[in-house]
């Protein structure tokens, strides 16, 4: 029998799974090798049977208000194996980069006047905020290449695999120069690869899209770019895009 | 049909994005429709603040993945407003390539993927292959194509950083510009054959009803997704600043989304407001297809929106096309050009898919201080909800069954081809 | 199939696996194509690259001995992604193998000496595969003494084996748990030092020791070796590093000048006294 | 050795004529820095480049590649690799050393059959060069290079000369005769030698590697390591970029729909966290200092006492790369306690 799999999203642009539907050369193969309970933005079809059990959840965006919360919780109870898919999912997206900033409230009423009710928001977080996720594929928005590597293994259920190793490796491969030399403070070093160093291959430097790489080295990083014509604020709000709600432990060098 | 009933389609199907149909019926007459937008807020407004230019540009495209280029685009136009910066005219070549790779993109995925089950009564585009695989064909081949052009101009399909302020991290070279303009050669016959098939497709008259219509003026006579001043289709023409104030943007309490009124009046922004508006400067190919498919539908009738969407997929070839040739003729690729301005104000804006698009900063001591961005769904939202009305009152009063009902209501919705991650991010702080 | 390439994995069978103990399963295994079962060669203390469809590749190391040829034994524990899948393979399922690795044990050498050998843990894996082999060669070797220490009688392995062993004369099989709550153990309690005191007249300079276990018992193991006299360059033990291609190639088990892969796995307490890094 | 001249306007020509050979290739300009890419419009050639980002070694041993292809029921079998011929011109003595240094770690011991393979497709044109700043080959003694080529062009004023080193860099002469000349003078001697003294005392940096093993070995626990560690970002450049860092890691790719999976290999850095993790969680090499310490003992001490020569050649990349300026100099520098001599 195959696996039932659902595709669903919170708070995001919708970039992960559309990489999923872009992928024109495998997205028959994809959708094939499952049973597709819930793809809303592929699909008006939602299977429910097996009381709405699925063996693998694919999510994509960040939550940020309690009914998606709520929603969270009831897919997790739902689902065997959750991944979530993106930097959103993952690490809370560029939305979470004031995480730990105070004054949540004053920024969204700065957003939505006081007449807005229909939900309850809070800043934004990762998944795994709120429930045990098994598993993640960061990429603001994943590569193509990543989720293709992993979503067979997730079907044969063997882990995720990540590239354990920075943009730089990636980066050298393809032979570019490197702005860092350059001092141009690309995150690069501290930036997980897999996306085959986009950026510095336009000659434009990492933004840590793919959050955090394990091992990175930031606080040499940072001073690096402080002995250059750099402020610590500017670093912080730099690394701060994508490493947000992870900003403590990457601080910390974990 | 029933009194005091109510209505609900939640979270809408192949839209991007959450949003939910709510329909009250009340004495013989629809109550009240509402187009929800429960979708999470992402605040981009205050994302940007204290950023650095290109710091803004890093952000914002992040607001949608389908148009991330209209976004990238349309801040890099204000940005370079703000910043004093002059792109030669070769930088605005390759820019208005990417942005036609975002429209073949963006309007074949809407009219293959979201829309044409609904019209050929599958669930999905997977479903629809097995009885129509070489239409589905089709469709994947444009999309590939569309993805392959922002691909390789903007460095990814999504959010890629290549086109920056004063031009481009890495100008292409003639081989890729070559096999851009071969590939738009290749699909210019399955374009125009995208027109015949939607061109024969049995569209319901439920929800018609006239509506303004607005675009952007483009610079030049041609049909064209930039400008700097706006048209409206009561005779009105404003600049993008004025058109931004003249537009009221209110909050309303069942969406996270902001809308917007003209001069109090719902407006429809998109391929079938360009098409009422511009469609008479279409030449080629493109020209010949409206011809075919035009009536007087068109001023009402949403629907038509997908067959004006096919119809720029052939202008948008035959761009291509042309812009390639353009750009072949190059000699040298041209350098990014650097601002020292630190302040100012300005909008810049560019037709998205899914209509105008307008992005306006204010900087100060080289740090953003204030953003405005207004999207088109946002525009479409009270257009949306008009032609939900009319249809429900013609749908829920008549012999039509509930089902099939609903299905109308979320074929309008599709038609407009809401994007409403966008719509929850425009704001005024 | 190409068979000068040395990174081709071999297709084997399964021919018979159970459960040594909660985690560690014994797997035995046999070539698809009979002639390469015949030509199969390894000595005690090697390892082979074993591939599962899909997760990957690891090294484990031999259990089985040469003297007994045509088949392949395996000790293997469920620690990671590989492991996982190998133990969800059943019976006539076939995995990818190639080898034989590493130096081995030297097992010439050691001919005609007094032999002690010492295990913790899973370390009786490689160090069955020596005793296997030494004692089908009974005749060429002295004095032969297994100690073998584990924390708790189920975390034995092959334990009904070496409870076999112990009817035997021409060996001491001393065996001990750290301690045991079965109040079944017939055998030693303590730790596996303290079956040191049961060693009796050796002779150090014609002796050679073999030691596996986990990283900690080796500092007290080779004290207690050292104590009896037995010189640095006899004293055998088997490491463990990463390795990703078994042949001194993709570099994971450097260690200074050495690659454990080729130079190892099997060292004397020589090496490890006089290159950094090693244990 | 065989040697001819071939005047340089003549170069062009030649390499054009080669080219039945096989794909051609020679160092292109990137930005600031020059790559090896293949050649069909030779006016992109930079005749004085240094140090191209990625050395050799990509054309041995690429980036990554595809090793096995597998599926469940027919196991494992080969991807039959076709590699064309390749002729790559414009290496400098540095980079053949470097090459001659993978051969003994890829063609010995237990032979790599995907580096043979792309070793025997690989035909090898050397050409001298003048070194800059960063350059410091006479100090690893790799600043010349008498075997390792098919071909050895040297400057000789209006002239290469050119040094036949193989057969098939025979035959790639015979097959433009024309263009060369046998003739070599007395005077073309000279002035070759005079050029070649000239030439090695063009470099500016020189570093003293004499006694180095047994320096490392004493300052193992030395304080360096933890500041280096502190230092590093652990991002791997120095390793992709050294010609004769090899490691690899190896990743199997499950197939998608009717597609066969892959095994591929990857270039590996003994920099990065995971390079010595095993299973259970153990990492032999969990700290950044231990992990430098290795880069640069495994180069400059352990290659010693293996092969008797480091395995640095003195190209001078990892200056060139390292964001945080570690490389082979400073740490030479900070081990012997001392200045490096700048001419
Ligand atoms: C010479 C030698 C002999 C060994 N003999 C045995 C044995 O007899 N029985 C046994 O149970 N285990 C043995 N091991 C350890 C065994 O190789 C690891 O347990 C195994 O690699 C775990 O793989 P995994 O995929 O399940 O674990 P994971 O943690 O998922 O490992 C992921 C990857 O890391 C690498 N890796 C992890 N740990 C090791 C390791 N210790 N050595 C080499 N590569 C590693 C592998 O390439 C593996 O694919 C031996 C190791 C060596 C070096
Ligand atoms: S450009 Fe960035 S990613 Fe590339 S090597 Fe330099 S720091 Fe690393
Ligand atoms: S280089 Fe960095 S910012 Fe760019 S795509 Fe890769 S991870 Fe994202
Ligand atoms: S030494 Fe330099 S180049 Fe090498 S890993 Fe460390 S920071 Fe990167």
């Amino acid at each position: 029998m195959k696996p039932k799999v659902g595709f669903f999203e919170f708070t995001g642009c919708a970039g992960d799974l559309l990489t999923i539907v872009h992928s024109e050369d495998y997205l028959l193969d994809v959708l094939k090798a499952v049973e597709v309970v819930s793809f809303r933005l592929a699909s008006s079809q939602i299977r429910k049977g097996n009381n709405g059990l699925m063996d693998l959840v694919f999510i994509e965006g960040s939550i940020t208000t309690t009914e998606q919360e709520e929603k969270l919780k009831e897919l997790r109870k739902r689902s065997k194996i959750l991944v979530a898919l993106g930097t959103c999912a993952t690490f809370g997206g560029v939305q979470a980069m004031y995480t730990g900033k105070p004054n949540f409230s004053k920024r969204f009423r700065s957003v939505y006047n006081k007449n807005f009710k229909i939900v309850e928001a809070f800043e934004s977080k990762p998944l795994e905020a709120f429930v045990p996720v098994d598993y993640f594929i960061p990429g603001c928005p994943i590569s193509p290449q990543l989720f293709l590597f992993n979503f067979p293994r997730l079907l044969k259920n063997l882990p995720v695999e990540l590239p354990a190793y920075p943009v730089c490796v990636e980066c050298k491969w393809q032979e570019n120069e490197c702005l860092l030399l350059k001092d141009i403070p690309c995150l690069g070093p501290a930036t997980r690869a897999g996306c085959l160093a986009r950026c510095p291959k336009d000659n434009l430097p990492c933004v840590g899209c793919f959050g955090p790489v394990p091992g990175g080295n930031f606080a040499s990083w940072e001073k690096h770019l402080l002995e250059k014509k750099y402020h610590e604020p500017q670093l912080d709000k730099k690394m701060r895009f994508f490493f947000g709600a992870k900003i403590k432990e990457v601080k910390r060098g974990k | 049909m029933r009194e005091g009933k109510e209505i609900r389609i939640d979270s809408v199907a192949r839209v991007e994005g959450h949003g939910n149909i709510y329909v009250r019926l009340l004495k013989g007459k629809v109550k009240e429709v509402r187009f929800e937008i429960p979708e999470g807020p992402r605040l981009f407004e205050t994302l940007v603040l204290g950023k650095e230019p290109s710091e803004v540009l890093n952000i914002v495209p992040r607001i949608c993945a389908i148009c991330n280029i209209s976004h990238r685009y349309a801040a890099i136009r204000a940005l370079e407003k703000i910043l004093a910066v002059k792109v030669p005219p070769e930088v605005t070549f390759l820019r208005n390539l990417m942005h036609y790779g975002e429209m073949i993109e963006s309007h074949s995925l809407h009219i293959f993927f979201l829309a044409l089950p609904d019209f050929l009564g599958y669930p999905d585009a997977i479903a629809l292959a097995e009885k129509y695989p070489e239409e589905v064909g089709i469709g994947l081949r444009l999309k590939k194509f569309g993805n392959y052009v922002m691909e390789t101009v903007a460095g990814r399909m999504m959010h890629g950083e290549n086109p920056t302020i004063g031009g481009f991290g890495r100008f292409l070279n003639k081989e890729e510009i070559k096999s851009i303009r071969d590939g738009a050669e290749k699909l210019l016959p399955d374009a125009i054959r995208t027109t015949e098939l939607l061109r024969n497709l049995h569209y319901s008259t439920y929800a018609e009803e006239g509506m303004l219509f607005v675009c952007l003026k483009p610079t030049t006579d041609e049909y064209g997704f930039w400008g700097d001043t706006v048209m409206i289709s009561n005779g009105d023409d404003r600049t993008v600043e004025e058109f931004r104030t003249a537009i009221k943007e209110r909050i309303y309490p069942h969406s996270t989304a902001k809308r917007t009124l003209y001069r109090e009046r719902p407006y429809l922004v998109g391929a079938l407001a360009r098409m009422n508006l511009l469609g008479e400067r279409l030449h080629g190919a493109a020209h010949e297809a409206l011809q075919k498919c035009y009536s007087l539908s068109w001023i009402r009738n949403p629907l038509y929106n997908n067959l004006a969407q096919a119809i720029e997929i052939v202008f948008t070839l035959e761009e291509i096309i042309k812009t390639t040739e353009r750009i072949l003729k190059i000699k040298k690729p041209p350098s990014i050009v650097h601002s020292k301005k630190g302040e100012g104000k300005g909008a810049g804006a560019v037709e998205a898919p899914r209509g105008s698009l307008f992005h306006y900063y204010e900087f100060k001591d080289g740090l953003c201080t204030y953003a405005d961005l207004i999207i088109p769904t946002a525009q479409n939202y009270n257009a949306i909800e008009k032609h939900l009305t009319v249809a429900a009152e013609n749908l829920f009063f008549s012999s039509v069954e509930e089902e099939k009902a609903k299905l109308e209501l979320e074929m309008i919705v599709r038609a407009y081809d809401p994007c409403i991650s966008c719509s929850c991010h425009i704001q005024q702080i | 199939m190409n068979s000068n390439n040395i990174y081709q994995p071999i297709p084997m069978r399964i021919v018979r696996r159970y459960n040594l103990t909660e985690d560690v399963r014994f797997f035995q295994v046999r070539p698809v194509e009979m002639e390469k079962a015949l030509t199969l060669r390894y000595k005690p203390g090697q390892f082979m690259m074993v591939s599962v469809f899909g997760a990957g590749e690891a090294p484990f190391s031999i259990s089985s001995s040469p003297s007994r040829p045509g088949l392949l034994e395996f000790g293997i524990r469920k620690i990671g992604v590989l492991t996982t899948e190998l133990f969800k393979l059943k019976e006539n399922e076939v995995i990818g193998v190639r080898g034989p690795y590493g130096n081995g044990f030297p097992v010439e050498k050691m001919i005609g000496h007094d032999l002690i050998i010492v295990v913790g843990g899973l370390g009786a894996v490689p160090l069955r595969s020596l005793l296997l082999y030494v004692l089908d060669n009974r005749d060429l070797f002295g004095k032969i003494y297994f100690l073998y220490g584990a924390r708790q009688p189920k975390e034995m392995l092959f334990l009904r084996e070496f409870l076999e062993l112990k009817e035997r004369e021409d060996l001491d099989c001393l065996l001990a748990v750290d301690k045991d709550d079965t109040g079944t153990w017939t055998e030693k309690i303590g730790v596996v030092t303290e079956l040191f005191k049961f060693i009796k007249e050796i002779d150090p300079e014609k002796s050679y020791a073999a030691v596996c276990g986990p990283p900690v018992m080796y500092r007290y193991v080779i004290d207690k070796l050292v104590a009896l006299k037995i010189p640095k360059h006899q004293i055998l033990m088997t490491l463990e590093r990463r390795m990703k291609c078994g042949v001194g190639k993709c570099g994971h088990c450097v260690i200074g000048s050495i690659y454990t892969c080729l130079d190892g796995p099997v060292f004397t307490y020589w090496d490890v006294l006089h290159m950094k890094d090693l244990i | 050795m065989k040697a001819l001249k071939l005047k340089k306007e003549n170069l062009f020509e030649f390499l054009k004529g080669i080219q039945r050979f096989g794909e051609v290739y020679g160092p292109v300009k990137k930005g600031d820095k020059f790559i090896y890419e293949r050649l069909t419009d030779f006016s992109r050639l930079e005749l004085t480049a240094l140090r191209a980002i990625i050395p050799v070694k990509k054309f041995l041993l690429p980036p990554r590649f595809p090793i096995l292809k597998f599926d469940p029921i027919n196991f494992y079998e080969e991807i039959p690799a076709e590699i064309p011929m390749r002729i790559i011109f414009g290496l400098h003595p540095c980079e053949i050393h470097s090459i001659l240094i993978l051969d003994r770690l890829f063609k010995e011991r237990t032979p790599d059959p995907y580096y043979i393979r792309a070793r025997e497709k690989t035909v090898i044109i050397g050409l001298s060069c003048v070194p800059d700043d960063k350059c410091f080959a006479r100090s690893t003694n790799t600043h010349f290079i008498e075997e390792g080529f098919d071909l050895g062009f040297n400057e000789l004023g209006d002239n290469y000369l050119v040094w036949v080193g193989s057969s098939i860099g025979d035959d790639l002469v015979r097959s433009r005769l024309d263009l060369f000349d046998e003739n070599i003078t007395q005077k073309d001697l000279t002035q070759y030698i005079e050029w070649r003294k000239w030439r090695d005392n063009q470099y500016q940096l020189h570093l003293d590697l004499t006694a180095l093993p047994d320096i490392m070995e004493l300052s193992y626990d030395a304080p360096i390591w933890e500041e280096l560690g502190e230092k590093c970002l652990s991002c791997g450049a120095c390793s992709m970029v050294c010609p004769t860092c090899p490691c690899f890691n190896v990743q199997d790719y499950l197939p998608i729909g009717e597609k066969a999976g892959i095994r591929e290999r990857h270039w590996d850095s003994c920099m990065l966290k995971d390079f010595a993790l095993v299973a259970g969680g153990h990492n032999f090499r969990e700290k950044r200092s231990s992990r430098v310490k290795l880069w640069y003992t495994h180069k400059l001490k352990a290659f010693i006492t293996e092969f008797g020569r480091p395995a640095c050649v003195g190209c001078g990349r990892c200056i060139d790369t390292c964001p945080v300026n570690i490389n082979v100099l400073e740490v030479v520098k900070k081990l012997k306690g001392e200045g490096v001599l700048l001419k």
